[in-house]
């Protein structure tokens, strides 16, 4: 245990911002459960009565089921896709004497700073003109762009946070480069990996722009929402589902911090 | 060639980095079981001709025998040799059997002979019981143990160090180098230590290569580089030197001791110039005392060191005498330097 | 949650990475490798696309689609008709489409769709005859139709009749009312907005074309903006605002006055005395449907009498066949502002004309750089 | 314990053995290793960035005719861009709302990284999800979630009329800018909060002892500092956050009024009703040179402030 520094002193000021904050983060994102279980179409106060009709009602609907099957589907290849292509990159670029190193790492974060609107276009001036149907596919290549950079930005201080020599270490003593990457590479920056599937995964489940521009006739599960956000019939049950979506995203944060304790999903954290 | 006596043979070794020449033409050999060592500030290529004998880094030009044969196209893992690294590089997931017996993996061994291997290593280098201990929890001097055990549990011919006592302090370093010393003899590995500390490489070594600006400049056994130290480079680098010019120490020897022919400078140890508060009187085979002035005195504890200039002219001289010698006076006493004419060695301008 | 079992399995043998990448495989290259495979099988049993509104894909509409399939055809949905025709454009394929009678002209000249063969339709003959016998549905249609048309209704004015103090007969004046400044609502969508400004404006259809025609449009629409709370073409966001009061009225199809209703908040589909904006809609199908057969299904099923009786008791749109009208009496037809004899209700109206494309462009730049205030 | 020397060497047992050209030219060469790790990503990248811009590029020189494109390389898009007040107003409109909310987002998440960085000592990981979840739900969703705090009867208004502050409900709060703004800060909290933390955490306590050391007081600590030293990771916040919104159109159309129309969604348009793409291409250019120069401009500013804080 690290002795305070007069510094860290608790600073009553902050502590009391810190709860607005939080507070002001979470006070709008409430109300969806609360209005899910609202017996009226409309939002208003107060409310009239409640009811668990909006949940059956969406269980009901395979439509639903679909997007949310199709959104996981994509995010969960995406992930996948990102992130191995992003150790790769990651690896290539902590540890090699690449000629260019900094233009490629500008090239490779470019699509953080270009508006997902302009990406979205881009991508379908090309898919037209290369007459590729439009799909989940083109989603997923669109979400890769976009997914890419994250991954990379993840998993370079992993790579850079530990020393080649143990790449070198197995090497000398006696596995080749796959078994090196298996049983030391990976292990070590497995906490990076995991961070980067979980937030590749998060961008592309929630990517709407891209989406809209790319997507054919399967949807998403954010185009169905777009798309159900205008029924007022439809809207209670897509807030019932957001209510299942962000149940869900707890639940599986919480998990994968307990699981993980030791690091699992050190993204952003150095102790 | 008694190929039996020599494990590494390394033959006209170039290795440029772009323009910069990291090691040039290194043409030497390694025999086996000799402790060897190569001696060298950063930057002198010692450690990139430790990589090259491991396979991380290839040779630009020549090439590396190892027990005759060729290592040019032998990548590391394949390599009769194991590397105890700098930092350790032990494996931050893997406790410390998983780290000792990580190499054992292809060997296929059944589950009890792995086990036995790797408690002969636990016993060998005197951690039994620590094998469950995670890599986070090993002080320094436990982790570098665990290095040593995880290279030498594969049985190489050659176990490269790479500056493996840098990062423990003074007492446990001189600790681990008697261990290492014993265990090298235990074992009769050819060991090939990387280090920058000439107390070291002289403590552990059979034979020390001392590496400058990439070349090596001399390679000798420990006695030999200190008292026959072939360029002003290696005289200075291996422990503390006096230079003087020629002609001074011609003046101060007297033409008879003088029987090196022409030499550019003359090297002498502080520890063989003797001092003498009042002049002293001529002594057979020797020179005139030169006459000087304390300028310095620095306590060292078994030891006690002086800084002398010489009278009519900048020249200092480091003198170094036991602490058994009586204190001499404050800085600015008039003083005498004697030595054996034997202590002098003539050098070449490098 | 197979993910998070295996990841707590990874945590039990840190060293099991196999089982953790074949878990990772399960999540992400599989379903992508599988989502390929079925697609290839699938394709003999496809299932038919519509490209719709949001609302138009729920069960009721396509209860015989069901019946004779299992499930429910796959929908595309746009927000409105030109986004789709402009995707369609891009590459896009779907079997079927949900434009507007007066698009057919102007789609037609992009060369993506088929005539539809009435005949395999088995619930044609119980159409009304008046919502699809127009010279440009016919013309070139090998003796069947561009368009089958499905659902007809008014685009009018929505308002709350506790909150809005109407002086006089029900007009459009109601949306250009500056006592309910910034309590006004339109929709975005232009295919609406500038025929009901022309009826404002008293531009003759016929004339709609003409530069006049344009800046008295423009003009009204100007002078409307400062009392427009927001332009939307996300009908729940004007239900909302018009159930909260935020909006005392409202530009609407007959569809939110409706579920207002239902909702028990105060409001009247208005009747103007220059007459609302009336349309028919319906479905065309695409040159290279990729499922004909099942799309000539799903079009049976929306013309069904099920389809129509749903689509007028629960939207309140009207329906296409006579049928269907049978299981409402007058008096809720009337409330619900249809009529048996949908010619009542259209020609009391204005319909709109077909228009070239370029007019529908410079409509559209024209109209959005009103809203942009412009 | 002696090991016998004579035991054959295990890990030699594959010495030797020849090895093909390739292999070799790559163990020789790094920088060709590092390219081929780095290919697959290059590449994708390559095509899926570089391609559709080109195009992008090309198409914005073309004038659609009906529904064909003529590729007639005129510049007609540009010059109606720059002649025409809508497109002009309409970017410098989206510019300013995306620096308000930058800005505001920065402001409200200064203190919250630098409570988190330098006040939370235990389960920093736990404050972190945290405040990071609500961004794991539908961005949609949480646009729309605004409207219930911000509309006629939301929580804002009901809440102020019930404790009588005012008669009737506020109409500034939503189908506005204001709504606008509000919604894209509380989107983005997380994007500008993670940077700034990230340089706020690593920040060298000792340098802050010998600020101290030096005699400053807290106030002067912070901006002599504390500031200074996570300039970088204010910047890249601002960046992250500011050049995605500028493009925003979805929140512009959910809770933006008449006058929060923003430049995405003109570019939306384009692609949809209006159907003319070739504009819509040229739009998209245009936004992008005006973000690079505004970016550019910001970063100049802090490169002058920089100096002049010396």
């Amino acid at each position: 245990m690290i002795r305070r520094h007069h510094f860290h002193r608790p600073n009553r000021g902050l502590q009391v911002y810190a709860v607005f904050f939080m507070a002001l983060l979470y006070a709008p994102i409430m109300f969806i459960p609360l209005f899910s279980f609202s017996d009226g179409l409309y939002i208003r106060f107060p409310i009239e009565g409640w009811t668990l009709r909006w949940y059956d009602e969406l269980l009901q609907r395979t439509a639903v089921l679909r997007a949310l099957e199709n959104s996981v589907r994509v995010a969960g290849s995406v992930a996948v896709v990102s992130t191995v292509l992003g150790v790769f990159a990651a690896k290539a670029l902590v540890r090699y004497r690449v000629p260019g190193k900094g233009p490629i790492l500008g090239f490779i974060l470019l699509p953080l700073v270009v508006p997902p609107i302009i990406f979205g276009v881009a991508l379908l001036l090309m898919v037209s003109w290369l007459q590729i149907p439009l799909s989940l596919y083109t989603i997923a290549a669109g979400h890769i762009i976009i997914c890419l950079p994250f991954a990379i930005a993840t998993l370079l201080p992993r790579f850079e946070g530990y020393d080649a020599a143990m790449e070198e270490a197995a090497a000398d003593l006696g596995e080749n480069g796959w078994w090196v990457f298996w049983r030391v590479t990976v292990p070590i920056i497995l906490p990076g990996i995991v961070a980067s599937l979980l937030l590749t995964f998060t961008v592309s489940f929630d990517e709407f722009v891209m989406a809209f521009f790319l997507g054919g006739t399967d949807l998403t599960l954010p185009l169905y929402v777009w798309g159900q956000l205008r029924i007022p019939r439809a809207f209670p049950v897509v807030l019932a589902l957001g209510t299942l979506i962000l149940l869900f995203s707890f639940v599986l944060v919480f998990l994968g911090l307990k699981i993980g304790r030791r690091g699992a999903i050190k993204l952003v954290d150095r102790d | 060639m008694n190929s039996a006596a020599t494990m590494i043979s390394i033959r006209n070794v170039t290795k440029r980095f772009g323009v910069f020449a990291a090691v040039q033409d290194a043409c030497f050999d390694i025999r086996a079981g000799e402790f060897f060592s190569l001696l060298g500030a950063s930057g002198s290529g010692k450690t990139t001709l430790l990589r090259i004998l491991a396979g991380f880094e290839a040779a630009t030009e020549g090439e590396v025998h190892i027990d005759g044969a060729p290592m040019d196209a032998v990548p590391p893992h394949q390599r009769p040799v194991n590397m105890v690294f700098q930092n350790y590089a032990i494996f931050p997931h893997l406790n410390v059997r998983d780290n000792i017996g990580f190499g054992l993996r292809k060997l296929k061994l059944d589950k009890a002979e792995r086990a036995r291997r790797i408690d002969e290593m636990l016993e060998l280098i005197k951690l039994p019981g620590f094998g469950d201990r995670a890599s986070d929890q090993l002080s320094g001097g436990q982790r570098q143990r665990v290095a040593l055990a995880r290279a030498l549990i594969l049985r190489p011919k050659v176990l490269l160090l790479d500056e493996p006592l840098g990062a423990l302090d003074k007492q446990l370093r001189e600790q681990m180098q008697t261990e290492l010393r014993a265990l090298q003899r235990s074992v009769g590995i050819t060991f090939v230590l990387v280090t920058h500390d000439q107390e070291e490489a002289m403590a552990l070594s059979d034979r020390i290569a001392v590496m400058a600006d990439g070349r090596v400049l001399q390679i000798d056994t420990p006695a030999g580089l200190y008292e026959r130290p072939k360029t002003r480079r290696v005289a200075s680098f291996v422990g503390s030197m006096n230079f003087l010019p020629g002609d001074l120490a011609v003046r101060a020897c007297g033409q008879a001791a003088w029987q090196h022919g022409k030499a550019d400078f003359i090297a002498i140890r502080p520890e063989r110039i003797t001092l003498h508060t009042d002049h002293p009187a001529d002594q057979a085979g020797a020179g005139q005392p030169l006459p000087g002035r304390l300028t310095d005195r620095v306590y060292l504890g078994e030891r006690v060191q002086y800084q002398v200039q010489l009278d009519g002219c900048a020249q200092h001289l480091a003198v170094s005498t036991p602490n058994t010698a009586p204190v001499v006076a404050d800085p600015g006493t008039p003083v005498w330097l004697t030595w054996p004419a034997e202590a002098m060695i003539p050098l070449q301008d490098d | 949650m197979d993910a998070i079992k295996q990841l707590a399995a990874r945590k039990r043998h840190a060293l099991n990475r196999r089982a953790f990448v074949r878990s990772l495989m399960a999540v992400g290259l599989v379903p992508v490798m599988s989502s390929a495979l079925p697609g290839k099988a699938r394709a003999s049993t496809r299932h038919a696309t519509v490209f719709t509104w949001g609302g138009f894909d729920v069960p009721e509409l396509y209860q015989d689609y069901v019946d004779a399939h299992g499930e429910l055809p796959d929908f595309a949905i746009f927000g409105a008709p030109e986004d789709g025709l402009t995707r369609l454009r891009s590459g896009f394929v779907t079997d079927l489409i949900h434009p507007c009678m007066g698009d057919i002209p102007r789609w037609r000249q992009t060369g993506l769709f088929q005539p539809i063969d009435t005949s395999r339709l088995s619930n044609w003959p119980d159409v009304i005859p008046g919502l699809w016998e127009e010279p440009h549905n016919l013309e070139d249609a090998d003796g069947g139709v561009w368009l089958v048309p499905f659902d007809w209704g008014q685009t009018s004015i929505t308002y709350r009749t506790d909150l809005y103090d109407l002086e006089g007969e029900e007009s459009w004046d109601i949306l250009w009312d500056e006592r309910y400044a910034g309590r006004i609502g339109m929709l975005a969508t232009g295919d609406d907005v500038w025929w009901c400004a022309a009826i404002k404006a008293g531009v003759p259809f016929e004339e709609i074309h003409t530069d006049e025609a344009f800046e008295a449009i423009s003009a009204v629409l100007r002078e409307q903006r400062p009392l427009v709370r927001t332009y939307t073409d996300d009908t729940s966001s004007l239900n909302q605002a018009l159930a909260s009061g935020e909006l005392v009225a409202a530009m609407t199809w007959n569809s939110s006055a409706v579920e207002l209703t239902f909702e028990e908040v105060p409001v009247r589909f208005a009747q103007p005395k220059e007459g609302a904006l009336t349309w028919v809609c319906g479905f065309m199908m695409h040159r290279d449907a990729p499922a004909p057969d099942r799309a000539y299904d799903v079009l049976n099923a929306l013309i069904s009498v099920s389809a129509g009786e749903f689509l007028m008791g629960d939207y309140g749109y009207g329906h296409v066949n006579i049928r269907a009208f049978d299981a409402f009496d007058d008096e809720t037809l009337e409330a619900l502002t249809l009529s048996r004899n949908p010619s009542d209700i259209l020609d009391a109206g204005h319909r709109s004309i077909p228009q070239p494309p370029e007019w529908s462009a410079r409509m559209n730049t024209t109209w959005e750089r009103i809203m942009a205030g412009f | 314990m002696r090991m016998a020397v004579t035991t054959p060497n295990e890990t030699a047992l594959a010495a030797g053995r020849g090895q093909s050209a390739p292999r070799w030219l790559l163990a020789r060469h790094e920088g060709l290793r590092g390219l081929i790790l780095l290919a697959p990503a290059l590449v994708i990248l390559g095509i899926t960035v570089i391609v559709p811009f080109a195009m992008m590029g090309a198409m914005s020189f073309w004038t659609q005719v009906g529904f064909d494109y003529a590729d007639d390389w005129s510049l007609r898009n540009y010059i109606e861009i720059a002649s025409e007040p809508i497109y002009s107003t309409l970017l410098l409109r989206s510019l300013g709302m995306a620096m308000a909310a930058t800005l505001l987002t920065v402001v409200l998440v200064y203190p919250m990284a630098y409570f988190l960085a330098f006040h939370v000592h235990r389960n920093k990981l736990l404050w972190l999800i945290i405040i990071t979840l609500p961004f794991w739900t539908s961005y949609l969703l949480r646009v729309f979630a605004w409207r219930v705090v911000l509309g006629f009867e939301g929580v804002i208004n009901t809440g102020l009329m019930e404790i009588g502050l005012i008669a009737e409900p506020l109409k500034f709060l939503l189908y506005s800018r204001t709504a606008v703004v509000i919604t894209l800060a509380h989107a983005w909290a997380a994007f500008a909060l993670l940077p700034i933390y990230v340089s706020l955490e690593k920040i060298d306590r000792s340098v802050l002892e010998a600020s101290a050391d030096l005699g400053e007081g807290p106030v002067m600590r912070f901006f002599r500092v504390i500031l200074p030293l996570s300039m970088p990771g204010v910047i890249a916040g601002t960046f992250l956050m500011f050049i995605p919104t500028v493009g925003d159109y979805v929140t512009a159309a959910l809770v933006g009024g008449p006058d929060a129309r923003m430049i995405g969604n003109l570019i939306q348009l384009q692609f949809g009703t209006i159907n003319n793409w070739p504009m819509g291409a040229a739009l998209a250019i245009t936004m992008i040179l005006a973000i690079t120069v505004v970016g550019l401009m910001f970063l100049g500013l802090m490169l002058a402030l920089k100096r002049w804080a010396r």
